[in-house]
This record gives C-alpha cells, structure tokens and sequence, in this order.
C-alpha cells in the first residue's frame, strides 16, 4: 500500500534539486511518496501550525528552527535525535538551534549568516580608507559619523521595523559582544553585553538611514544597492545583488564590541520538522535526513544567490570559498555565533525585543530603562 | 359574487384615527361612488378593502366570508391605485398584462385581452413604450387597463379619471358603465367628479372625516341631503346657505324668517323649534332672477360664464358668505348691477342648529330613482 | 455627442471642468498605487529600487509580462479558478441575498431586528480567529481541498454584507409596486421575481460586484488553509508564487496582478451598465 | 392578524435558505470561538476551562490605549471612506462623456488582491525610492527622503489613508447606486425652484442617501475595525506599537503566540464591542435620518 | 413681467414629434390655460418652458430674452408637476418652505409665508407630516404650497387641482385667481377641468396632437370654435353632429339640407359650396324640446340625473354617433319614449368637409367677453 509523506514546502517554487532528490527517495522507497505542497514564505509556518492545531498535522513542514521548542512543548512534533557523528558533521552551535530538552527536534535544511558591507566610494568619500571597513563597533560608528557628515549621505542602515529581522539585526550585535538572552531557563538579558550593544544602537542610529523604523533589512539592503548608505549588515544574497550593480563594495566580519571573545553572528536556521500523529513519522524522519545528508544539502545550498550558508564544512565548501572570498566572513562568524533563544512564545519575546529596539532607536526610552524593561516582559515568555 | 360588507370598520395611523367605525353594505352587482373631501379617508378604505392596509378594528366581509386576514388575491379584487403605481420595467403591454401573466393564461387569450383593453383606453399606439415616457393621464389608463383585464368580483378604483380630459372622461365612464353591465361585478369608485358620482353610481357614500355622512341613490343625495355638510358638497357650485328663524310649523312644513320675509318650508316638522335659529339652503340653479316665495337683492360681484351656464357670485352684505346662481348662459347679469334673487321654498332644504336636515315633503315616490317622477323636483 | 434632453443635465463649461477636475483627483488618488506598481512591472528586478525617484523607467520593458507565465506556469489556472469560483459564489449569494433582503426589506415581523443584527455579527469576528473550529467543520463536511473548500466559507461570510446593502436599496423601491402586484393576483415570490427584482437591478448589480470582488481578490486565508491543491488555488494564492526564496520578483508579481485582475475588470465594466438611473420613472406619483 | 401571520411566515421562507446556510457554516465556528476564548487552548493537546482569566489577561496596561487608537483609527478611516466616496460617487453620477470608463477606473483597488494593493502603498510610503518622498524632494516640499512608516504618527495616517484606498471602490459604488435610485423629478422641481448643484446635492441628494450612508458606513465600520492586512503589511503594529489595533493585538496574540484561548476572548470582546457601537449607532443615526431639519 | 413668446417649438422625443411648432404669445399678467386630450403634449410643453425639456426647434422667449438656454431659475418661473415631486425626506413645512429657503429668506418671514399659503391650501395640519403620510389630494396641495410662496414672473400649473373634491377645487381656484390678481403674475395653466377652463383663463390654448387648434378667449372657443375638433373638445357633454348637405349660400348664411329639412344656418357664406356634405354642429344644451327650426325625433336610450340637469342621450338611427341633449333637471324625459328634439339656427355652427367652421354671425360685440352682448347667444 502507497503512503504519502506530506510536506510543507516554503516558497514559490520546489527546488530542482529537492525534486530531483525526491524522486530518487522514492524510488528506493517503493510505495511511498512525497507530496510537498508549496506555501508562500509569509504563511508556510502558519499553515502547519494551523493544521496541526486542528488536528490534520501534515507529514512534515518546512519550519524555522524556533519555533521548534514550541512545538515540542506542544506535543505536536517528535524527536529527530542525532548520532553524535551527525552533529560533529555540522559547524559549531548551529545543532544547538534546533536542541531543546537535550535532544534535537529538528533537522536543519538551511542556514544563515550576516557580515558586514561596506561601499567603498562612500569611505573614500568620506576620507576614509576604503579598504579597511570597521573592525570594532566604535569604528564602525565613527566610520558612520564621517559618511554622513563628509557625505551626507547615511553612514550605516539599520532596520528596526516591527519585522522579525529587527531582532535579528539587534541579536547580531549581541552576539558580537558575547551577550545572551537566556541561558537555560534563566533570562539573563539584563547584562552590560546587551546594554552595550543596545547603547551602541543608540550612538549610531543618529548617522543611520533616516526614520530606522520604517525598514526591513531587505528595504535596508536595497538601499545600499542603491549606493545610498555606507554599511550593512546582511546575508550572503546581497553578495550576488551587488555583483549586478555599479557598486565599489567589500564584506567584512561583523565588527566587534568591547566584550567579544571573537567573531561572532546570529545563527539562524530552518529546520524540517516531523509532525506527531501521522502515522508516517518514522518514514519522514528518514527522508529528512536523507535530503538534508551532506550530498543534497550541499548540492542545495551552494547554488549561491539563495542566501544560504552551509551547514556543514566539506572540500566543497573550502573550494567554493577560494572561488569567491566573499562567503569567507559568512563562514567565520559561526565560530562564536549563537543561536536564536528558544521561547515558548517566541513571537512575544520577539515583539519585546522590537519594541525594545525601537524604543531606543526612536529616542523614546534610554538603553538601560528599555533593556530593563524587556527583560522584565519576555520572562513570561520563556 | 361581490358582497361586500364593512362592519364598525376602524383604521388608526398611531393615535390618529382615520376611519371612525364605517358600516356599509355593498350589495352584489352595485357601483357604489365613494365622494368627500380630501383627506377624508377614502384611499385608506379602499386599501382596507383590498387587503393592503390592515384594519384596526372592525370586520371586512366579502361574500359571507370575513376576509380581515385573506391577502388581496383571495378577496377576488382588482384596484387602480391613486398614484397608478405602475411597474416602471415594463412596457405598457407587459403592465397591462401582468395579471394575466400572474394567472398562466396563454398568450395568444392574453394579448387579445391586452389589446382590447388598449383599444378601450386609447392605448394602442403606445403598448410597446415604458410608463416614464407616458404622459400623466396615459399612465392613468394604464393603471385602469390592468384593472380590467381581470375579472374580479370587485373592482377599486381610486380617482381613475382624474388626469384625462373631459371628452376621454366621458368615453372612460360609458366603458366602465359597460364594463359594470357585462362582468356584473361590484364596483367600488372613489372620484371628485360629481358628474361622474352622479353618472355612474347606483349609490354614493359620502365620507366626511372618516365617517359616513349619507348613503344613498345619487338623487337622493342631491334632493334630500342629511346634513349640511352633504348638502354643501354634493352640487356644484355648492348650496347655498341663509341663517333663518323658526317661527312655527304646521303640516305644510316649518315656518320660518329671513329677514322679515316670512315662509313655510315644506318640511317634515318638528315640535318646538319655535325661535330656533335654523339654516336655510337653496341649490344656485335653483335661483331664479326676478320673482319667488324669498327675494334677495344681491349685486353679482363675479360672473363666470361658462358658455352654456353663468354662475353670478355675490357677497350677501353682512355676512362673508359667498351667494351664488347658475343662470342660463345667457343671463343678462352683470358685475356690480343689483338683481332681485327669487327662491321657492319648494326648491329650499332646512337644517337644525345641529346642521341636521328637515326631511323635505319633496314626493320621490320611491327609492328607485328610475321611477322618480320628474315633477318633484322644482 | 447628442445633447441631453433634459436640460438639468446640461452643464456649464466651468462646471463641466469642475467635474473633469473632481474626477481626475479622485481617479489620482485611486490610481496612483498603480501607476507605481506598473512602472515597477516594467523595471528589471535590479533597478527596481533606485533614487532619486524617476517617475519614467529606465529601460523599461514589459519583459515581465511575458516571463510571468513562465515562472509561474499555472498562472492561468490560478485565474481560471478565481473567476470560476467566483462567479459559483456569487450565484449562489445571490440567490441566498436577494430573497433574505426583500424580507428584511418588506416584511415587519418579530425577529428582523435582532436577526440582521446576528447577520452583521457574523462580520464583526476575524477571520483568522475563526480559522480553526471552520478548518475542523469543512473537514467534518469532507470539503478539503475541493472547489468547496474555497466556496463554502466564502460564501458564508459575503452574504451579510450583501443582505444588508440590498435590504436598504429595496426599502427605496415604492411600496405601491408591490402592492400593486399582490392585487393583481400575484404572489409574493412572483412579485418578488418579476417587479422587484428588475427595478433593484442597480442595487443588486452592486451585491453581485461586491460579491464578486470579494471572492475573486479577497478572500485569501481559507483559500489558503483549507485547500492544499494548487489546481483549486486562486488568484490570491497563486500571486505568492512569485514571492520567491529570498527575494519577490516583484515586477513579475505586479504583472501578475495587472493580467489578473483584468478578467475581473471586465465583468464589473460589463455590470456597471446596470447600474442606470431612472428605473423607477413614471412608476408612482410621489 | 393572519394577512400578517401568511407575510411573516413568508417572510421566514424567504430568510429560510440564507439564515441556514450562515448557520451551518459560521454558526459552530462562532460558538467554538466563544467556548475557547474560556479555556487555555494553545497549541497543546489539552485544553482546561479556566473562565475569565482570559478575559482579565486582556485588561492590561496598554489594552485602553488599543482600544482608544482602535476606535480613533476606524472613526477616521470610515470617515473618509465615506467623505471621499461620496464625492467620487457624486463625480460619477454626473452625465458626462466617459463615466462608464470612469466608474471602472475606480475598481482596480478593490479588485487587485488585497496584499498586492498594500504592497504597492508600501512603495508609495517608502522615503528612499517611493513615489510620495520622491515627489515631495522633486517639489522642494522635502529636503530629504520622508519615511512615512517611520514615525507613529504618520504611519497611523498612512495605514488609515491604505484602508481608505482600499475600500472606497465599494463605498463610491455604493453610493452611486444610491443616487441612481432618487427620481428625477426631485431635482427637476428643486432646479426650478432656483436651487444650484450644490444645493441640490445637499438638500436632495445627501438626505436621501442617508439610509445608504448608515448601511454603508456601518458595514465599513466593522469591515474597519477588523482590518487586519494593511496594517500588518505595512507596520506589523509599529513602530513602538502606534499603529497596533483590536485585531493585530488578537492576530499576535492568538495566531503570533498560540494562544487561542486568549485571541478567541479578544475576538468576542472585539464583536461585543462592536455590537454596541452599532446598536448605538443605529439608533442615532436611524432618528437622524428621519428627519431633514436643515 | 411675465410676457412669454413660442416661436414655433418643436419637440422631439427620438422620432417621435410631441410638439409640432407650436406659436404663441403670452401678455405679461395673462391667464392662459392650455387644454388638449390626454397625451397632446401640454406637460412637456410646459417643461420646455419651464427648462426641464431641451427645445429641439425654435425659440422660447420670456421678456425679449431667448430663454432657450437658460435655467428654470433665471426664467422666474415655478412650476407645479403633474407628478408631484415632492421631496420625500422634508415635512410638508420643509417642503413648502423650499424655494424660500433657496433664497436664503430670513426664518421668521418664511415661516410666516409657509403657514400662510398652508392656510390658503387648508394644510394647517399637516405640516409635520412626510408626503408619504398623506392623502392624494393633500400632496398635490403641498405642491401648489411650493410654487406660491415664490412669487416668480411666470406660473406653471400641471393640472395642480385634479385630486381635490369639487368645494374644495373652487375654493382654490378663487385663491388662484386672488393670487394672480395680487401678483400680476403670468399664469399658465393645464387642466382637464372645462369650469376651471372657462373660468380661470383669459385666453384658452387648445392642443391637439401637438399643434395649437385655436387659441381664444374662453366664450370664443365656445361660441365661435375654429373648427371641429375644438368645437367637440369644448364643452361638456360634447356638441352633436349632424351631417347636412349645403344646397346654397346667402348673405343671411348657408343654406343647407338636413334630411329633407332645410335651413339657413348665419354663417359667414362661402362661394361655391352647393352640394358639399357640411357637418352641423349643436351642443347639447342648446336643445330643446318640442321645437325648433330643425326637429329631430329621437328616442333616447340613456337618461342621466345630474340633479341640476337631465342628460339623455339617444343613437340616431343609421349612425353610431350618440346625440345628446342637456335638458333641466326636472325634464320629463323617459329611456325609450321618443321625443321631439327642436335645434335653433342661431344656435348652430357649421363646418366644411375639412372641418373648418364657416364663421357664424354672431353678435360678439368684441374680442373682450367682458362687455360681450348677453343676448348673442342663442
Ligand atoms: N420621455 C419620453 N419619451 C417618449 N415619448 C414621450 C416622453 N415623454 C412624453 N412622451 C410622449 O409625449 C406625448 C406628450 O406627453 P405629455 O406628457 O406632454 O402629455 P400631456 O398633454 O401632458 O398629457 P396628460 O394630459 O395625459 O398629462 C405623450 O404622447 C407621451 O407619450
Ligand atoms: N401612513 C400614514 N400615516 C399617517 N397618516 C396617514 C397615512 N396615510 C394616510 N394618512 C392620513 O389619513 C387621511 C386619509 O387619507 P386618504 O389617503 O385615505 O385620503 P383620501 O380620502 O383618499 O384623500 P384624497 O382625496 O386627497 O386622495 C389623510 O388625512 C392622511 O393624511
Ligand atoms: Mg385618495
Ligand atoms: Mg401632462
């Protein structure tokens, strides 16, 4: 008898190569099938957590990694636990992103990571040296001091609307100066590491993008295409954007704060994961490994343009960085990046922290009344 | 069969009370005219009759059935409706055919009737235009031509002649008079048309603020008015009206006084009304210049001719009262020239203080009008 | 163009510019987003952002509205199911709406108040909220992922507002109209059929507008929910296929959106011609 | 009475089918929500009855700032809504050449899906690259890019000015319609009697539209204090939570976190609300209509 | 100043020619009531005027201005519809209070206008109330509210007394001619009504399909019709006709033979008609019985009691055509019983096979009816 593993597929299109991978599972699966439904990016997640709400989970979904631990709480996913070969294979603490309760929820299908971009015609505008772009975070402001007053044109762009991505953003600067949210079950956002990164917010948003809080790091980003902001933060799609544009640019390491231990990032990953009561969890599981095993997955993810940062190191990889440095700064963030704090409302937490961004960044609250405020919120969140 | 019969028919609108109690009974086959004032009420009843206002209290029977809950349909009624209500979608045909569409008759039955009607109403040439481009009295024969493709027990009629001229008036009357004879059916007809009430009904009510004021034949009425308030609105120009005093009453009728001018009235007397101040009438075509039982000096102020009459309007001095006298065409009356009014108390009516009438000794031999003889009257 | 009959609608050159101006900035306001979201259809995706503000593109093209259909290849389909399922919907409203809104419209009884006021509050929950005990009911009815699953909702929640905006257009209509006809013998159904409904022909033609707008554009999140078939999805559902992995390709999805609602467009400018004044001319003296 | 009696229960047949339809499809759904918004259902397998904790948890500190700007932000955005729809309503109900193409030329915002509108106001607001900042700097009105979403203040006008766009296609429709059904004669009787356009439009036209501008203007109303897409499109609520109404609050709280005890008590209370608001409005509104005094 | 001039307006509805160049001129202060069959295009000639219509040719000019262009307000007309078009949403106050309040009057002084003309209308008390609320007749008097509280140059009346009851509809008919005397206001007037005809005009228009038929003063139409059709239109019943066969003309008028009858009928004579079938015409009331210089024997088949009048009518054998004579109310006359009716020549117009009339010899001392010799007619 034929059984169907469902699948909830985020984006517009299947991926060539996810297809072509389906095809071979199947084939050396007789009888079973895999039937992705694709959803678009903004109600992929909604939907399998609709479903599974309503009790018709489908076989598997294409989720971001934090919401894994909701899901677990809930009852509504099953564990994928890996070997300890299979978390060796993969770059330092990006397992962690989908570990909740010591075991893993989740199996990670694609990953990303921020640098720094510079536009070097703005530096050199600016006075300033084009080839060295900010190493620390009190460079970085004083670089985004001289671009908007030498220029005036916007020395950096940060993105602080209500979007998911303003956490994110803020997260980076986190983890760039080894601060953390939550350490266990304990929030321990309330630390000089984040008040600094929250204050450095504060310092530079002044020779930031005007009115911060009406963008979105993609707005962020194509305004820097545009040529018409110094710095930004942002993943390795912008690297293939640039390549069509007229732009003098270059990619850096994220900069550093004064308490940082090394380079760090957000860690961000989009995991599949295998919902409970399917009555097919079992085959699921394993066509998930399968089409993230080394061999797919970095078939998939090296495509370029998709934004994406591999998962695991390989020859592969290391070649492919030769053929473009670009990626190298990508790849070195992830030694000390950390992941996205897992909450059982992460969407809650994740209002918070906005609201805490942009208090600051409009000028309504100082950084450490906010941060005090935030952290006191997001514990109901936990 | 048409019966019809309103019990103690009331209608409220809120606290307003438009219809006081009519009692009336229609007799099967009769055309029976519905006259008074504006506002009076008539429409109202005749929605109620139909079906389409509800009764506030009272009964509506028709044929021994109480229809007070029936929706029009089952009360076998057809109605033209004051204001035409027309279907504005339809063509002149389809208008005068829908009661025959609402009854599945087959088209060929139908467009016979349709036209007939049409050629009737003087609509032939318009059957195909909508009713907004119709003029006023067209649409009114409109609305009367889907009346009369049906054949109810009962037709309604409100004003259905109201908007067409006379000549057209006239044909519409000997249509629906032969309509009447053909179909047998109840007629229930409301007009401000005396000629027409006079015409055409068997028996005319007259409404007066939501009462009935007199039923009866159309001579009856025009003879031997109740009240005043029938005596002044059926006749035109209106009766006219002089304050008399009773001075007595004998066998031939009341004595009475006008202005020193004493006269017996030949009414039915009554005791004791001796000084009363009672009112007298007298029609204005039964004015008569030079010489009667009562003389007036009058100088006509207005004089319309009217070709084949001339009303000559006077103020009698003293009182506002406008004194009126239809005089042959063609009277040699003029503006502002004194004549000396005569009035036979044959010709005179006479009502008590309550404007009740003194029954005049006036010799209808019967009811039956048809039998009247033609000398009673002045 | 032939002068009007009636002189009330003859204007004066200055009141003719006055209407022509009030129409321009109307139509401005309505249509400026457009004209953004066309000249976005014409950029290549990677001067789509660009400053200063140009209002004439730089080579543009309408490159975007041929590879529209390549990149999404059921485009058509998408279309095909949008008009198809709206044009269900809207029957099926209107059959339901016109008789609801003729009682509420003509008839006096116990109830009417508090049951249009139960009809609006159908309106007054979100849709989101209600998401999840409609999923568990379609999936009792077995109508996932058919046509059905589109439609049912849909037409459940578009009948309020149609019943309340028909209900107040009949309340204009002459009450001696319908009168009329019940004298003449006719039933309310019929009177209903072959008076009212001709003459509510404007109100009506906008129910069937409204309705058909709204299950052809609006109505996207049960379409989304409880319809996994992507040979069921309509035009709503179909446009996020152009939001790509990363990135929206935006000039694709603008026209996308200009080819998609053009069907739509098509039928309200064949409506709107039912939209005519005057039906009730000559009808009743007032 | 009986002649009542038949029209009532005729009435109930007409009614029949849409009354039962709406039942069977919304009425669980309505009553499922009431019961949830009673119990703690989230994402978990159980659900416990825990009665009006739900409803408690909604009266915080912020919830009467919520409230407050949800009913400012539906007043202004009806408002106008109606005001320009009547005027555009007005425009095309006079004869000149071309309203037909008119009439349909004010369609496409109602017609284009409703995120795709948003999208392209969302360009609009933009300060680098949109249409508005950039005409303002072409104008010398702005010295530099405006980002409308940016501030509070403005992103409340510019999500109220998206929902405007979006429904006044169907509020001028509406009321064309509504104008198309006054007689002629009326105006032909005010026009000799020396009335002008404008008197006319305002003595004649505008009373008796007013039915339709109480139908339409409710019906917008709870359309309104719903809408939902445009502000989560365009600010997600923000920035620092100015632009968060009833429902996003609800939308984050039930959809966002999961926790659809809570979101359904926001929904009920967001319907009794309205309930009241329309209740209340009805009644104002029904006396107001009913008389033309000047 | 009121003074109107028609300049052969015309008015087409697609193909369809309502007005065929219609020629008039209106004196400033006059009274002219238009009269014509049901759908002869009085309302919309009345429209063209007022400026509701468009003009498809010819001029209309109010007070040496070509108005063609102009709007109703700039004409100083105002108008009664035929329709109504009361505004619905406005008390009967409001409504009345209209055109005051479109020139801006101040409060106390339009409300003083409003309650007086409510007081002439007898709406006293109704002034709270909507147009829906009220009866027929009671809306058609909310409209004549709203045309005379204006005090315009020009008057329109569409048939603005049709739904009132006759006491009443002279009553307003004299407020009318009050109104008219104070304003000195040009009035134009429709109707159906032959009374209000003859007595309100100073000049009656009659239309026929769209043309003017004759125009006059009102005992001119009567005495002196231009031709047949004007002849039948007016008056009520409408004249009979006899066909008749001239046999000679004279200076005493034109001799003609009426089956074996002859009679010299004093009519301007015209060469050359001998042996030409001419009509006859007589109207009812100018028949008599017993004798006459030509007598006809008819028995009459229907007898109408008017009260004030007998009508009978009666088909003369051979032809359809009913014969009909107004006889006084008391006549002895019976259906079926044959009698002799008696036609004066005097009393008789003639018209040729074109149904123009021969132009009678009688005396009209002037065009002014005023000083019109009361014993001209016959
Ligand atoms: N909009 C129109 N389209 C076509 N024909 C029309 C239109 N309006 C009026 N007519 C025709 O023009 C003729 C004259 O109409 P009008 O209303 O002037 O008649 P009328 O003399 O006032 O009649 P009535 O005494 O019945 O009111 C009628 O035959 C009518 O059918
Ligand atoms: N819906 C209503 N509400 C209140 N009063 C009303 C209503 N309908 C009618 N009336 C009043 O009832 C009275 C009788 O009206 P009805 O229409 O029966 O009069 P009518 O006798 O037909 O008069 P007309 O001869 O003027 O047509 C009028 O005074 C009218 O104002
Ligand atoms: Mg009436
Ligand atoms: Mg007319």
């Amino acid at each position: 008898a034929g059984q169907e593993i469902s699948w909830i597929y985020c984006g517009d299109k299947i991926d060539p190569i996810h297809e072509k991978y389906i095809k071979e599972w199947e084939g050396k699966n007789p009888g079973w099938k895999v039937t992705p439904e694709v959803v678009g990016w903004e109600q992929c997640q909604d939907k399998a957590t609709t479903l599974a709400a309503a009790g018709t989970p489908v076989g598997m979904a294409y989720v971001g990694s934090r919401t894994l631990k909701e899901f677990a709480q809930n009852d509504l996913i099953v564990p994928v636990p890996m070997t300890d070969d299979e978390k060796k294979s993969y770059y330092p603490n990006i397992v962690d992103t989908v570990t909740f309760n010591g075991t893993q929820w989740g199996v990670p299908v694609a990953f990303s990571t921020k640098a720094l971009y510079w536009n070097k015609d703005l530096f050199k505008q600016a006075g300033l040296d084009p080839e060295s772009p900010p190493k620390t975070w009190a460079e970085e402001i004083a670089d985004a001091k001289a671009i908007k007053e030498k220029t005036g044109i916007a020395g950096y762009g940060l993105p602080a609307k209500t979007f998911d991505n303003t956490m994110h953003q803020f997260m980076h600067w986190v983890y760039t100066n080894n601060g953390k949210v939550i350490d266990g079950d304990k929030i321990v956002m309330d630390s000089p590491e984040v008040l600094a990164a929250l204050q450095a917010y504060k310092d530079i948003t002044p020779y930031s993008v005007e009115g911060a809080t009406a963008y979105e790091q993609n707005e962020i980003r194509a305004i820097f295409l545009d040529g018409k902001v110094g710095m930004i933060q942002a993943g390795s799609g912008a690297a293939a954007r640039l390549k069509d544009t007229k732009i003098n640019w270059g990619v850096a390491p994220l900069p550093l704060g004064p308490s940082a231990k090394g380079k760090g990032t957000l860690l961000i990953t989009d995991s599949l994961a295998v919902f409970k009561g399917t009555g097919v969890e079992d085959k699921a599981i394993e066509f998930a490994k399968f089409i993230t095993s080394p061999g797919p997955q970095g078939e998939y993810e090296l495509q370029g343009g998709a934004g994406l940062t591999p998962l695991r190191p390989s020859p592969k990889v290391d070649e492919f960085v030769k053929a473009d440095p670009s990626w190298q700064p990508f790849i070195d963030g992830i030694a000390f990046g950390g992941p996205e704090p897992l909450f059982t409302d992460y969407k809650g937490f994740q209002n918070s922290m906005i609201e805490m961004v942009q208090s600051v960044v409009t000028g309504k609250a100082e950084p450490a009344d906010a941060l005090k405020k935030a952290a006191g919120e997001i514990d109901a969140f936990k | 069969m048409g019966q019809l019969f309103l019990n103690r028919v009331q209608k409220f609108f809120g606290d307003f009370e438009v219809l006081k109690g009519v009692q009336l009974e229609v007799k099967n086959g009769e055309f029976v005219v519905f006259v008074g004032p504006s506002g009076c009420g008539k429409s109202t009843l005749l929605r109620m009759i139909a079906g389409l206002d509800a009764t506030s209290a009272g009964d509506i029977v028709i044929d021994g059935v109480r229809v007070n809950d029936l929706p029009p349909v089952k009360r076998g009624i057809a109605m033209v409706f004051q204001s035409y209500a027309l279907y504005p979608h339809m063509s002149v045909f389809e208008n005068i055919a829908f009661p025959l569409r609402v009854e599945n008759m087959e088209e060929e039955k139908l467009k016979a009737k349709v036209e007939h009607a049409a050629r009737i109403l003087h609509l032939d040439q318009r059957l195909q235009q909508k009713p907004g481009m119709l003029s006023g009295g067209q649409r009114q024969r409109v609305a009367i031509g889907r009346a009369i493709v049906r054949e109810p027990k009962i037709f309604l009629f409100d004003e259905p002649l109201s908007n067409l001229d006379a000549a057209l008036r006239a044909d519409m009357r000997i249509e629906l008079a032969k309509l009447h004879r053909q179909l047998k059916a109840t007629m229930i007809y409301v007009t401000h048309d005396q000629v027409e009430a006079m015409t055409m009904a068997d028996r005319i009510v007259v409404l007066n603020a939501g009462e009935i004021a007199q039923t009866g034949a159309p001579l009856e009425l025009y003879h031997k008015p109740a009240n005043i308030f029938v005596a002044s609105f059926i006749g035109n120009p209106k009766m006219n009206f002089l304050p008399v005093t009773c001075i007595g009453a004998s066998t031939a009728g009341v004595e009475i006084d006008y202005k020193g001018q004493k006269a017996t009235i030949p009414v039915a007397p009554r005791q004791g009304g001796a000084g009363k101040e009672l009112t007298l009438g007298v029609r204005p075509e039964h004015i008569q210049i030079g010489s009667g039982d009562i003389t007036l000096t009058v100088a006509p102020t207005v004089i319309e001719r009217l070709g084949a009459q001339t009303v000559a309007y006077a103020s009698l001095d003293g009182e506002g009262e406008n004194f009126c006298a239809t005089l042959p065409g063609s009277a040699g009356v003029r503006p502002d020239q004194a004549l000396l009014a005569g009035i036979n108390v044959a010709d005179c009516h006479l009502f008590d203080e309550k404007g009740i009438a003194f029954e005049r000794q006036v010799e209808l031999t019967d009811i039956d009008m048809n039998l009247l003889n033609p000398t009673a009257a002045a | 163009m032939k002068q009007p009959h009636l002189l009330i609608n003859r204007y004066k050159w200055y009141e003719i510019i006055g209407i022509y101006a009030g129409i321009l900035v109307f139509l401005t306001f309505v249509l400026a987003p457009f004209v953004e979201g066309f000249l976005v259809s014409l950029k290549p995706l990677s001067q789509l952002f660009s400053s200063p503000y140009r209002f004439i593109p730089e080579n543009g093209s309408f490159e975007a509205y041929r590879t529209m259909w390549v990149s999404v290849p059921g485009f058509a389909r998408y279309i095909f199911n949008s008009f198809f399922i709206s044009t269900v919907v809207t029957s099926v409203v209107l059959v339901l709406v016109i008789p609801a809104a003729y009682a509420f419209a003509r008839f006096e009884f116990k109830g009417a108040g508090v049951l249009l006021g139960a009809f609006l509050a159908v309106n007054m929950f979100s849709g989101a909220v209600l998401l999840i005990p409609l999923f568990r009911l379609m999936r009792s009815f077995g109508l996932l992922n058919t046509y059905f699953a589109i439609m049912v909702p849909g037409i459940a929640f578009l009948i309020p507002s149609a019943i309340w905006l028909l209900r107040t257009y009949m309340m204009r209509i002459p009450r001696e109209l319908d009168e009329a006809a019940f004298v003449d013998g006719a039933s309310h159904f019929y009177t209903l059929r072959r008076v009212i409904l001709p003459i509510a022909m404007p109100g009506i033609t906008v129910v069937a507008i409204t309705t058909f707008i709204g299950s052809y554009a609006q109505q996207f999140i049960y379409a989304l929910t409880f319809n996994s078939k992507t040979e069921f999805a309509p035009l709503p559902v179909g446009l996020f296929a152009y939001f790509g992995r990363q990135e929206v390709v935006w000039n694709e999805l603008m026209a996308a959106s200009f080819v998609g609602i053009a069907p739509a467009m098509i039928v309200i400018f064949f409506l709107q011609r039912y939209l005519v004044s005057g039906l009730t001319a000559g009808a009743v003296k007032q | 009475m009986s002649v009542q009696r038949n029209a009532v229960i005729f009435a109930w047949i007409l009614l029949f089918p849409a009354v039962l339809y709406v039942t069977v499809i919304v009425a669980y759904p309505l009553v499922d929500t009431f019961i949830l918004s009673f119990t703690d259902a989230s994402l978990k397998k159980t659900t416990n009855w825990v009665g009006w904790v739900n409803y408690g948890k909604i009266f915080n500190s912020t919830f009467a700032e919520v409230i407050f700007r949800t009913f400012v932000w539906t007043f202004f955005s009806v408002s106008i809504k109606m005001i320009i729809g009547v005027f555009g309503a007005t425009m095309l109900n006079s004869a000149v050449p071309g309203r037909a193409l008119f009439r349909v030329l004010t369609m496409p915002p109602w017609v284009v899906p409703m995120a795709i509108g948003i999208f392209m106001w969302g360009w609009m607001y933009n300060g680098q690259f949109g249409m508005i900042s950039g005409m303002l700097q072409r104008l010398g009105l702005a010295s530099g890019p405006v980002a409308f979403l940016a501030e509070g203040s403005t992103a409340f006008w510019a999500t109220i000015i998206t929902d405007v766009w979006i429904g006044v296609p169907l509020v001028t429709l509406y009321m064309l319609a509504a104008m198309q059904a006054i007689p002629q004669d009326l105006y032909e009787a005010a026009w000799t009697d020396g009335a002008g356009r404008f008197y006319r439009f305002r003595r004649i036209t505008l009373p008796l539209i007013v039915p339709s501008m109480i139908t339409m203007s409710m019906l917008s109303l709870i359309a309104t204090f719903n809408s939902f897409d445009i502000i989560w499109i365009l600010t997600r609520g923000g920035p620092s939570g100015e632009t968060t109404t009833m429902i996003i609050d609800t939308y984050r709280t039930a959809i966002g976190s999961n926790k659809y005890g809570e979101g359904a008590a926001r929904a009920v209370l967001i319907c009794i609300f309205l309930s009241i608001f329309c209740l209340c409005y009805f009644r104002v509104t029904s006396r107001l209509a009913s008389g033309d005094k000047r």
